[in-house]
Protein backbone atom coordinates (compact mmCIF):
# COMPACT_ATOMS: atom_id res chain seq x y z
CA UNK A 1 0.00 0.00 0.00
CA UNK A 2 2.45 2.78 -1.36
CA UNK A 3 3.62 5.07 -3.37
CA UNK A 4 7.68 5.51 -4.82
CA UNK A 5 8.57 8.71 -5.40
CA UNK A 6 11.70 10.27 -7.19
CA UNK A 7 13.50 13.12 -7.54
CA UNK A 8 15.76 14.60 -9.74
CA UNK A 9 18.34 17.38 -10.86
CA UNK A 10 17.35 20.21 -9.42
CA UNK A 11 14.24 19.22 -7.87
CA UNK A 12 16.57 16.38 -5.71
CA UNK A 13 18.82 19.09 -4.74
CA UNK A 14 15.96 21.65 -3.37
CA UNK A 15 14.54 18.64 -1.39
CA UNK A 16 17.86 17.06 -0.17
CA UNK A 17 16.83 13.77 -1.46
CA UNK A 18 16.53 11.64 -4.52
CA UNK A 19 13.80 8.84 -3.70
CA UNK A 20 10.79 8.83 -0.92
CA UNK A 21 7.96 5.90 -0.52
CA UNK A 22 5.07 7.22 1.11
CA UNK A 23 1.62 5.35 2.21
CA UNK A 24 -1.15 5.66 -0.44
CA UNK A 25 -3.67 6.34 2.09
CA UNK A 26 -5.47 9.59 1.32
CA UNK A 27 -3.36 10.27 -2.27
CA UNK A 28 -5.67 10.95 -5.22
CA UNK A 29 -2.96 12.90 -7.53
CA UNK A 30 0.20 13.89 -8.55
CA UNK A 31 -0.16 17.04 -6.45
CA UNK A 32 -1.24 14.89 -3.40
CA UNK A 33 2.00 12.80 -3.58
CA UNK A 34 4.08 16.07 -3.95
CA UNK A 35 2.64 17.56 -0.87
CA UNK A 36 3.18 14.76 1.49
CA UNK A 37 6.60 14.11 0.22
CA UNK A 38 8.14 17.15 -0.80
CA UNK A 39 6.75 19.58 2.10
CA UNK A 40 7.20 22.71 0.05
CA UNK A 41 5.15 24.52 -2.97
CA UNK A 42 5.95 23.16 -6.05
CA UNK A 43 8.23 25.30 -8.20
CA UNK A 44 7.42 26.74 -11.35
CA UNK A 45 8.14 24.37 -14.32
CA UNK A 46 7.84 21.63 -12.58
CA UNK A 47 7.20 18.03 -14.89
CA UNK A 48 5.93 14.73 -13.50
CA UNK A 49 6.01 11.55 -14.63
CA UNK A 50 3.83 8.26 -13.52
CA UNK A 51 5.43 4.79 -14.09
CA UNK A 52 7.99 6.66 -16.21
CA UNK A 53 5.23 8.36 -18.80
CA UNK A 54 4.69 12.16 -18.64
CA UNK A 55 2.00 13.34 -15.96
CA UNK A 56 0.05 16.44 -15.36
CA UNK A 57 -0.34 17.66 -11.50
CA UNK A 58 -4.00 16.47 -11.89
CA UNK A 59 -3.24 12.79 -13.15
CA UNK A 60 -4.89 10.05 -10.70
CA UNK A 61 -2.45 7.66 -8.73
CA UNK A 62 -2.68 4.30 -7.21
CA UNK A 63 -1.11 1.65 -4.97
CA UNK A 64 2.37 0.90 -6.47
CA UNK A 65 2.72 3.52 -9.14
CA UNK A 66 6.32 4.86 -9.09
CA UNK A 67 5.80 8.92 -9.42
CA UNK A 68 8.62 10.99 -10.26
CA UNK A 69 9.42 14.73 -10.19
CA UNK A 70 11.85 16.71 -12.24
CA UNK A 71 12.58 19.93 -13.81
CA UNK A 72 12.42 20.68 -17.54
CA UNK A 73 14.70 18.28 -19.36
CA UNK A 74 18.30 19.35 -20.65
CA UNK A 75 19.47 16.34 -22.34
CA UNK A 76 20.94 15.57 -26.48
CA UNK A 77 22.49 18.87 -27.33
CA UNK A 78 22.57 22.20 -28.55
CA UNK B 1 17.90 -1.36 -33.66
CA UNK B 2 20.02 -0.83 -30.92
CA UNK B 3 19.73 1.86 -27.70
CA UNK B 4 22.41 1.84 -25.12
CA UNK B 5 22.88 4.08 -22.27
CA UNK B 6 26.88 4.30 -20.88
CA UNK B 7 28.44 5.87 -17.76
CA UNK B 8 32.16 5.84 -19.52
CA UNK B 9 33.69 7.65 -22.77
CA UNK B 10 32.98 6.18 -25.86
CA UNK B 11 34.27 6.79 -29.78
CA UNK B 12 31.35 7.58 -31.93
CA UNK B 13 32.70 6.53 -35.22
CA UNK B 14 33.65 3.36 -33.35
CA UNK B 15 30.68 2.47 -32.38
CA UNK B 16 29.21 3.05 -35.86
CA UNK B 17 31.62 0.41 -37.05
CA UNK B 18 31.42 -2.34 -34.84
CA UNK B 19 27.46 -2.53 -34.63
CA UNK B 20 27.30 -1.88 -38.85
CA UNK B 21 29.91 -4.84 -39.14
CA UNK B 22 27.86 -7.18 -37.11
CA UNK B 23 24.88 -6.15 -39.36
CA UNK B 24 24.90 -8.28 -41.91
CA UNK B 25 21.75 -8.02 -42.91
CA UNK B 26 22.73 -4.28 -43.80
CA UNK B 27 25.43 -5.37 -46.34
CA UNK B 28 24.80 -4.19 -49.81
CA UNK B 29 21.21 -3.08 -48.44
CA UNK B 30 21.55 0.63 -47.39
CA UNK B 31 21.97 3.91 -49.50
CA UNK B 32 22.63 6.09 -47.23
CA UNK B 33 24.14 6.97 -43.60
CA UNK B 34 23.10 9.66 -41.69
CA UNK B 35 25.04 10.15 -38.09
CA UNK B 36 25.18 12.87 -35.39
CA UNK B 37 27.22 13.20 -32.82
CA UNK B 38 27.05 15.54 -29.70
CA UNK B 39 29.58 16.89 -28.30
CA UNK B 40 30.91 18.46 -25.08
CA UNK B 41 31.87 22.12 -25.37
CA UNK B 42 34.02 23.75 -23.46
CA UNK B 43 31.78 26.75 -23.56
CA UNK B 44 28.75 27.70 -23.00
CA UNK B 45 26.48 30.89 -22.95
CA UNK B 46 29.95 32.57 -22.78
CA UNK B 47 31.12 30.78 -20.00
CA UNK B 48 34.10 28.36 -20.07
CA UNK B 49 32.91 24.92 -19.12
CA UNK B 50 35.78 22.27 -17.05
CA UNK B 51 33.31 19.68 -16.70
CA UNK B 52 30.19 18.40 -17.08
CA UNK B 53 27.80 15.95 -15.04
CA UNK B 54 24.67 14.48 -17.00
CA UNK B 55 21.89 12.90 -14.75
CA UNK B 56 19.26 10.87 -16.35
CA UNK B 57 15.73 8.50 -15.02
CA UNK B 58 17.38 5.59 -16.09
CA UNK B 59 14.06 3.22 -16.98
CA UNK B 60 11.72 6.47 -18.03
CA UNK B 61 14.96 7.55 -20.50
CA UNK B 62 15.10 3.57 -21.81
CA UNK B 63 11.64 3.49 -22.17
CA UNK B 64 11.64 6.84 -24.30
CA UNK B 65 14.22 6.43 -26.49
CA UNK B 66 13.15 2.93 -27.44
CA UNK B 67 9.25 4.28 -28.32
CA UNK B 68 11.37 7.56 -29.78
CA UNK B 69 13.46 5.18 -32.41
CA UNK B 70 9.84 2.92 -32.85
CA UNK B 71 8.63 5.92 -33.86
CA UNK B 72 10.86 7.13 -36.29
CA UNK B 73 10.47 3.48 -38.20
CA UNK B 74 6.84 3.97 -38.36
CA UNK B 75 7.06 7.25 -40.20
CA UNK B 76 10.30 6.09 -42.47
CA UNK B 77 11.63 2.87 -44.37
CA UNK B 78 14.72 2.53 -42.11
CA UNK B 79 16.82 -0.12 -42.21
CA UNK B 80 18.65 0.08 -39.21
CA UNK B 81 19.32 2.78 -35.51
CA UNK B 82 21.90 2.85 -33.29
CA UNK B 83 21.64 5.16 -30.54
CA UNK B 84 24.59 5.86 -27.90
CA UNK B 85 23.87 8.01 -24.91
CA UNK B 86 26.46 8.89 -22.31
CA UNK B 87 25.52 9.85 -18.42
CA UNK B 88 27.35 10.52 -15.70
CA UNK B 89 30.85 12.54 -15.43
CA UNK B 90 31.67 14.33 -18.84
CA UNK B 91 34.86 16.29 -19.78
CA UNK B 92 34.91 18.51 -22.74
CA UNK B 93 35.44 17.08 -26.17
CA UNK B 94 33.68 14.11 -24.89
CA UNK B 95 30.68 13.00 -26.84
CA UNK B 96 27.58 12.94 -25.36
CA UNK B 97 25.32 10.86 -27.67
CA UNK B 98 25.12 9.36 -31.48
CA UNK B 99 22.47 9.03 -33.17
CA UNK B 100 23.54 6.56 -36.69
CA UNK B 101 20.45 5.68 -39.12
CA UNK B 102 20.84 3.16 -42.41
CA UNK B 103 18.10 3.93 -45.03
CA UNK B 104 18.24 2.85 -48.76
CA UNK B 105 17.58 6.53 -49.30
CA UNK B 106 18.99 9.92 -48.38
CA UNK B 107 16.37 11.74 -47.45
CA UNK B 108 14.58 9.14 -45.36
CA UNK B 109 18.21 8.45 -43.41
CA UNK B 110 18.04 12.28 -42.86
CA UNK B 111 14.62 12.91 -41.60
CA UNK B 112 14.78 9.94 -38.80
CA UNK B 113 18.02 10.87 -37.68
CA UNK B 114 16.77 14.27 -37.10
CA UNK B 115 13.76 12.96 -35.33
CA UNK B 116 15.36 10.69 -33.17
CA UNK B 117 17.86 13.48 -31.87
CA UNK B 118 14.75 16.57 -31.69
CA UNK B 119 12.77 14.46 -30.11
CA UNK B 120 15.55 12.52 -27.78
CA UNK B 121 16.33 16.26 -26.66
CA UNK B 122 13.05 17.31 -25.73
CA UNK B 123 11.24 13.96 -23.81
CA UNK B 124 14.42 11.84 -22.51
CA UNK B 125 14.92 12.79 -19.02
CA UNK B 126 18.25 13.85 -18.56
CA UNK B 127 19.28 16.99 -17.27
CA UNK B 128 23.05 18.67 -17.67
CA UNK B 129 24.78 20.50 -14.53
CA UNK B 130 27.63 22.43 -16.02
CA UNK B 131 31.33 23.35 -13.94
CA UNK B 132 32.12 26.50 -14.76
CA UNK B 133 34.53 29.24 -13.47
CA UNK B 134 32.27 30.09 -10.37
CA UNK B 135 30.95 26.17 -9.18
CA UNK B 136 28.51 24.59 -11.38
CA UNK B 137 25.10 25.13 -12.69
CA UNK B 138 22.15 23.50 -14.18
CA UNK B 139 21.53 23.89 -17.82
CA UNK B 140 18.36 25.33 -18.67
CA UNK B 141 16.14 24.46 -21.51
CA UNK B 142 16.92 27.81 -22.98
CA UNK B 143 20.81 27.67 -22.65
CA UNK C 1 37.80 22.56 -45.23
CA UNK C 2 39.29 19.51 -47.03
CA UNK C 3 37.61 18.12 -50.52
CA UNK C 4 39.04 14.92 -51.42
CA UNK C 5 38.51 12.76 -54.89
CA UNK C 6 39.98 9.26 -54.30
CA UNK C 7 40.01 5.97 -56.82
CA UNK C 8 40.45 3.91 -54.58
CA UNK C 9 38.10 2.47 -51.45
CA UNK C 10 37.94 4.65 -48.35
CA UNK C 11 36.80 4.07 -44.92
CA UNK C 12 34.40 6.76 -44.04
CA UNK C 13 34.46 6.42 -40.63
CA UNK C 14 38.15 6.17 -40.60
CA UNK C 15 38.40 9.43 -42.63
CA UNK C 16 36.12 11.49 -40.33
CA UNK C 17 38.37 10.40 -37.19
CA UNK C 18 41.51 11.20 -38.74
CA UNK C 19 40.33 14.87 -40.22
CA UNK C 20 39.16 15.36 -36.88
CA UNK C 21 41.97 14.62 -34.54
CA UNK C 22 44.16 16.73 -37.43
CA UNK C 23 42.07 19.66 -36.85
CA UNK C 24 43.18 21.14 -32.87
CA UNK C 25 40.72 24.17 -33.56
CA UNK C 26 37.64 21.98 -33.46
CA UNK C 27 38.83 21.00 -30.11
CA UNK C 28 35.74 21.63 -27.50
CA UNK C 29 34.86 24.19 -29.90
CA UNK C 30 32.02 22.16 -31.72
CA UNK C 31 28.66 20.58 -30.28
CA UNK C 32 27.24 19.05 -33.27
CA UNK C 33 28.76 16.64 -36.17
CA UNK C 34 26.46 15.55 -38.73
CA UNK C 35 27.98 13.30 -41.31
CA UNK C 36 26.22 11.63 -44.41
CA UNK C 37 27.31 8.35 -45.86
CA UNK C 38 26.59 6.85 -49.82
CA UNK C 39 27.39 3.29 -50.48
CA UNK C 40 26.71 1.57 -53.35
CA UNK C 41 23.97 -1.08 -52.57
CA UNK C 42 23.85 -4.50 -54.59
CA UNK C 43 20.23 -3.32 -55.88
CA UNK C 44 18.45 -0.65 -58.03
CA UNK C 45 15.58 -0.27 -59.95
CA UNK C 46 14.72 -4.54 -59.19
CA UNK C 47 18.26 -5.43 -60.38
CA UNK C 48 20.85 -6.70 -58.73
CA UNK C 49 23.95 -4.81 -58.85
CA UNK C 50 27.65 -6.33 -59.46
CA UNK C 51 29.66 -3.42 -59.82
CA UNK C 52 29.65 0.19 -60.13
CA UNK C 53 31.96 2.84 -62.66
CA UNK C 54 31.43 6.33 -61.46
CA UNK C 55 33.15 8.46 -63.98
CA UNK C 56 33.54 12.51 -63.43
CA UNK C 57 35.23 15.25 -64.96
CA UNK C 58 37.70 15.79 -61.91
CA UNK C 59 38.82 19.55 -62.71
CA UNK C 60 34.87 20.48 -62.88
CA UNK C 61 34.02 18.52 -59.98
CA UNK C 62 36.83 19.86 -57.94
CA UNK C 63 35.40 23.62 -58.37
CA UNK C 64 32.32 22.92 -58.11
CA UNK C 65 32.70 20.96 -54.95
CA UNK C 66 34.42 23.49 -53.48
CA UNK C 67 31.86 26.41 -54.38
CA UNK C 68 29.46 23.95 -52.74
CA UNK C 69 31.22 23.59 -49.63
CA UNK C 70 31.68 27.61 -49.74
CA UNK C 71 28.32 28.67 -50.34
CA UNK C 72 27.07 26.20 -47.29
CA UNK C 73 29.95 27.96 -44.77
CA UNK C 74 28.64 30.96 -45.83
CA UNK C 75 24.71 30.32 -45.13
CA UNK C 76 25.46 28.74 -41.62
CA UNK C 77 28.28 29.44 -39.42
CA UNK C 78 30.33 25.82 -39.58
CA UNK C 79 33.32 25.17 -37.91
CA UNK C 80 34.69 22.52 -40.30
CA UNK C 81 33.65 20.78 -43.44
CA UNK C 82 34.93 17.40 -45.16
CA UNK C 83 33.87 15.98 -48.14
CA UNK C 84 35.14 12.41 -49.60
CA UNK C 85 34.20 11.46 -53.07
CA UNK C 86 34.80 8.14 -55.20
CA UNK C 87 35.41 7.62 -58.39
CA UNK C 88 36.48 4.55 -60.74
CA UNK C 89 35.15 1.43 -60.26
CA UNK C 90 33.57 0.41 -57.15
CA UNK C 91 31.89 -2.76 -55.91
CA UNK C 92 28.37 -3.55 -53.83
CA UNK C 93 29.07 -1.83 -49.92
CA UNK C 94 31.65 0.25 -51.00
CA UNK C 95 31.63 4.02 -49.47
CA UNK C 96 31.01 6.78 -52.86
CA UNK C 97 30.79 9.83 -50.75
CA UNK C 98 31.19 11.46 -47.45
CA UNK C 99 30.06 14.47 -45.71
CA UNK C 100 31.14 15.29 -42.27
CA UNK C 101 30.15 19.28 -41.16
CA UNK C 102 31.06 20.37 -37.68
CA UNK C 103 29.20 23.22 -36.00
CA UNK C 104 28.61 24.79 -32.52
CA UNK C 105 24.51 23.77 -32.77
CA UNK C 106 22.61 21.10 -34.22
CA UNK C 107 20.33 22.62 -36.72
CA UNK C 108 23.55 24.56 -38.35
CA UNK C 109 25.42 20.83 -38.79
CA UNK C 110 22.18 19.33 -40.21
CA UNK C 111 21.65 21.57 -42.76
CA UNK C 112 24.86 22.54 -43.85
CA UNK C 113 25.47 18.73 -44.38
CA UNK C 114 22.02 17.98 -46.23
CA UNK C 115 22.90 21.67 -48.35
CA UNK C 116 26.26 19.78 -49.59
CA UNK C 117 25.30 16.27 -50.26
CA UNK C 118 21.53 17.70 -52.18
CA UNK C 119 23.80 20.10 -53.85
CA UNK C 120 26.79 17.68 -55.07
CA UNK C 121 24.10 15.50 -56.45
CA UNK C 122 22.63 18.00 -58.72
CA UNK C 123 25.84 19.81 -59.71
CA UNK C 124 28.81 17.90 -59.20
CA UNK C 125 29.85 15.99 -63.07
CA UNK C 126 29.55 12.48 -61.68
CA UNK C 127 28.19 9.03 -63.51
CA UNK C 128 26.94 6.19 -62.65
CA UNK C 129 27.43 3.16 -64.87
CA UNK C 130 26.07 -0.31 -63.48
CA UNK C 131 27.01 -3.37 -63.92
CA UNK C 132 23.83 -5.80 -63.92
CA UNK C 133 22.95 -9.49 -64.71
CA UNK C 134 22.34 -8.46 -68.78
CA UNK C 135 25.07 -6.04 -68.94
CA UNK C 136 26.09 -2.29 -68.10
CA UNK C 137 23.44 0.28 -68.07
CA UNK C 138 24.08 4.33 -67.34
CA UNK C 139 22.17 5.18 -64.99
CA UNK C 140 19.98 8.30 -65.40
CA UNK C 141 18.91 11.28 -62.93
CA UNK C 142 15.47 9.77 -62.21
CA UNK C 143 16.84 6.01 -61.32
CA UNK D 1 43.71 29.47 -82.23
CA UNK D 2 42.15 26.45 -81.03
CA UNK D 3 39.22 24.97 -78.56
CA UNK D 4 39.82 21.83 -76.58
CA UNK D 5 36.58 19.64 -76.50
CA UNK D 6 35.58 17.03 -73.80
CA UNK D 7 32.94 14.45 -74.10
CA UNK D 8 31.39 12.68 -71.06
CA UNK D 9 29.72 9.21 -70.31
CA UNK D 10 27.27 8.09 -72.44
CA UNK D 11 28.10 10.58 -75.15
CA UNK D 12 31.78 9.87 -74.52
CA UNK D 13 30.48 6.17 -75.57
CA UNK D 14 28.05 7.15 -78.41
CA UNK D 15 30.55 9.38 -80.49
CA UNK D 16 33.44 7.17 -79.59
CA UNK D 17 36.07 9.76 -78.35
CA UNK D 18 36.81 11.34 -75.09
CA UNK D 19 38.10 14.43 -76.62
CA UNK D 20 38.82 16.61 -79.14
CA UNK D 21 40.84 20.00 -80.58
CA UNK D 22 39.16 21.88 -82.42
CA UNK D 23 40.00 25.01 -84.87
CA UNK D 24 38.03 28.44 -83.45
CA UNK D 25 37.58 29.76 -86.43
CA UNK D 26 33.84 29.85 -87.96
CA UNK D 27 32.80 28.99 -83.77
CA UNK D 28 30.80 31.28 -82.25
CA UNK D 29 28.95 29.08 -79.86
CA UNK D 30 28.49 26.02 -78.06
CA UNK D 31 26.49 24.67 -80.26
CA UNK D 32 29.01 25.33 -82.99
CA UNK D 33 31.53 23.12 -80.89
CA UNK D 34 28.83 20.41 -80.94
CA UNK D 35 28.01 20.60 -84.48
CA UNK D 36 31.89 20.41 -85.90
CA UNK D 37 33.12 18.00 -83.34
CA UNK D 38 30.32 15.21 -83.29
CA UNK D 39 28.34 15.66 -86.69
CA UNK D 40 25.14 13.92 -85.36
CA UNK D 41 22.08 15.74 -84.17
CA UNK D 42 22.81 16.68 -80.34
CA UNK D 43 20.80 14.14 -78.09
CA UNK D 44 17.84 15.27 -75.65
CA UNK D 45 18.93 16.82 -72.51
CA UNK D 46 22.53 17.28 -73.52
CA UNK D 47 24.37 19.45 -70.92
CA UNK D 48 27.47 21.96 -72.09
CA UNK D 49 30.14 23.38 -70.16
CA UNK D 50 32.65 26.23 -70.76
CA UNK D 51 35.48 26.40 -68.72
CA UNK D 52 34.05 23.85 -66.16
CA UNK D 53 31.04 25.59 -65.80
CA UNK D 54 27.33 25.16 -66.64
CA UNK D 55 27.02 26.68 -69.93
CA UNK D 56 23.99 26.59 -72.24
CA UNK D 57 23.98 25.79 -76.42
CA UNK D 58 24.11 29.52 -77.25
CA UNK D 59 26.49 30.68 -74.78
CA UNK D 60 29.44 32.24 -76.75
CA UNK D 61 32.93 30.39 -76.93
CA UNK D 62 36.60 31.85 -77.75
CA UNK D 63 39.99 30.69 -78.65
CA UNK D 64 41.46 28.61 -75.18
CA UNK D 65 38.11 27.28 -73.62
CA UNK D 66 37.52 23.89 -72.69
CA UNK D 67 33.96 23.12 -73.74
CA UNK D 68 32.27 19.39 -72.20
CA UNK D 69 29.43 18.40 -73.25
CA UNK D 70 27.68 15.42 -71.19
CA UNK D 71 24.12 13.74 -70.11
CA UNK D 72 22.69 15.04 -67.02
CA UNK D 73 24.77 14.01 -63.79
CA UNK D 74 24.10 11.27 -61.77
CA UNK D 75 26.70 11.71 -59.16
CA UNK D 76 26.19 11.59 -54.75
CA UNK D 77 23.71 8.72 -53.91
CA UNK D 78 20.03 8.19 -54.02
Amino acid sequence: MSITVKFFASIRMKLGKSHDTIDCKGIATVTDVWERSARISPPAHLLAAVNQEYASLGQAVRDGDEVAFFPPVTGGQE
Amino acid sequence: MKIQLLATAFDPWQEVVRYQSGQPHLEGKFGATTVFVGTLRDFNQGEAVRAMTLEHYAPMTEKHLERIVYEASSRWPIADVLVVHRYGELSPNDPIVLVAVWSAHRDDAFQACRYVIDELKTRAPFWKQETVGAGKRWVTPEG
